[in-house]
């Protein structure tokens, strides 16, 4: 199982999936109405690593992060 | 890197940064220090934090200073911060003004784009994400259609 | 514009600035603050200010930042600075952090290059005019014969 | 007669000249084995402000002040 925590303004509790791939994420939040919309602008973090390669492999035990855009300062 | 909860005490940062400055025997010490100012209804800003990303940012920065000569150091405020009052400074200690100047300069509009921290607008107590002034990080947008 | 005789209070005059920041609404404040650094023999660095040329040159950037909607501010000292003490600061106060950055490094780059200041190595409680690392002015050199 | 003064390391009192442009007060300082020196790399004041064009005139009482290599900060 692979967690995926949501951070930031994306009010919603982290969640466990099923999944291999940041693909398989991909495939998974566009289905999902609220989601598809933060999966446009968020960047992704795999225990606590920015990734940028969609054909990413996750194993069992990963956590990944979805990362809003943001504002410090 | 030094977080804080609420508003940041600008002069005891700042103090104590020079202090190192010139410990380290380096003759450029810039800073740059972000106060909330008062726009439409905002009472306050608020912000979130990921420290673990945020950490790792900060030690990229902090390697990329070292290989100029130069050290950066930054706090941020988490939780609210009222107008009037600091969130954010950064700074870079160097022997050369050059480096200084040049660092700030990237290192703030690398905050900017890339320090995962969110900001809202506090109005009538409550907090509303500031969407519009926000920007994607570096490599968002993978998990869309048009990422893959 | 401030003068001091002797090495400047940073803190007092950072808080200060950083307060005036704050009461103008201003989001972006920039400090650059030069220390005195161990080299050589020197035992300290001594200033000659021409104080209204000085005073000109910066009036004449008042008026620049003005026009970009922000502030510059500057504090220098005359006379001796001890190794780790602070003999200069420069800061901009501005609503746009973009402006603050650029005004920063043209400001700077410009007091280094035309303001009428001259610095000297105290060694052995004499002062050496530091002329290898001083800066021609604009205008230099017109009543050299190449000049003409 | 105008006054020439010579500002930061140049170690030299203030002088009067009975002269009525910058380039006469060129011609001066080569003559002078100490101040041709300083002619290479200084810039010109008029009253305080900084002038660039050798053909400017001079009148009685005006300052004129010679400013060698500069290293604030």
């Amino acid at each position: 199982m692979v967690k995926v925590e949501f951070l930031g303004p994306i009010a919603k509790e982290p969640i466990e999936l099923d999944i291999s791939s940041l693909k398989e994420l991909a495939e998974f939040m566009q289905k999902d109405k609220d989601l598809k919309e933060w999966a446009e602008n968020s960047a992704v973090a795999v225990n606590d690593t920015i990734v940028s390669d969609i054909e990413y492999k996750l194993k069992n035990g990963d956590r990944v992060s979805i990362l809003p855009p943001v504002c410090g300062g | 890197m030094e977080l804080y909860s609420g508003p940041l005490n600008v002069d005891e940062i700042v103090s104590r940064w020079h202090k190192e400055a010139a410990a380290q025997n380096c003759g450029a010490f810039i800073t740059f220090v972000g106060i909330i100012r008062k726009e439409n209804k905002i009472e306050a800003l608020s912000f979130d934090i990921y420290e673990p990303i945020l950490k790792k940012w900060f030690e990229n920065w902090q390697q990329k200073a070292k290989a100029k000569g130069a050290t950066v150091k930054m706090a941020h405020a988490v939780g609210d911060v009222p107008i009037g009052k600091s969130s954010y400074i950064s700074a870079v200690i160097s022997p050369k003004r050059r480096v200084a100047l040049e660092l700030i300069d990237e290192f703030v509009e690398d905050f900017k784009a890339n320090a995962p921290i969110w900001k809202y607008d506090v109005i009538e107590g409550k907090r509303v994400y500031a969407k519009e002034r926000s920007t994607p990080m570096n490599g968002a947008g993978i998990l869309s259609r048009s990422g893959q």
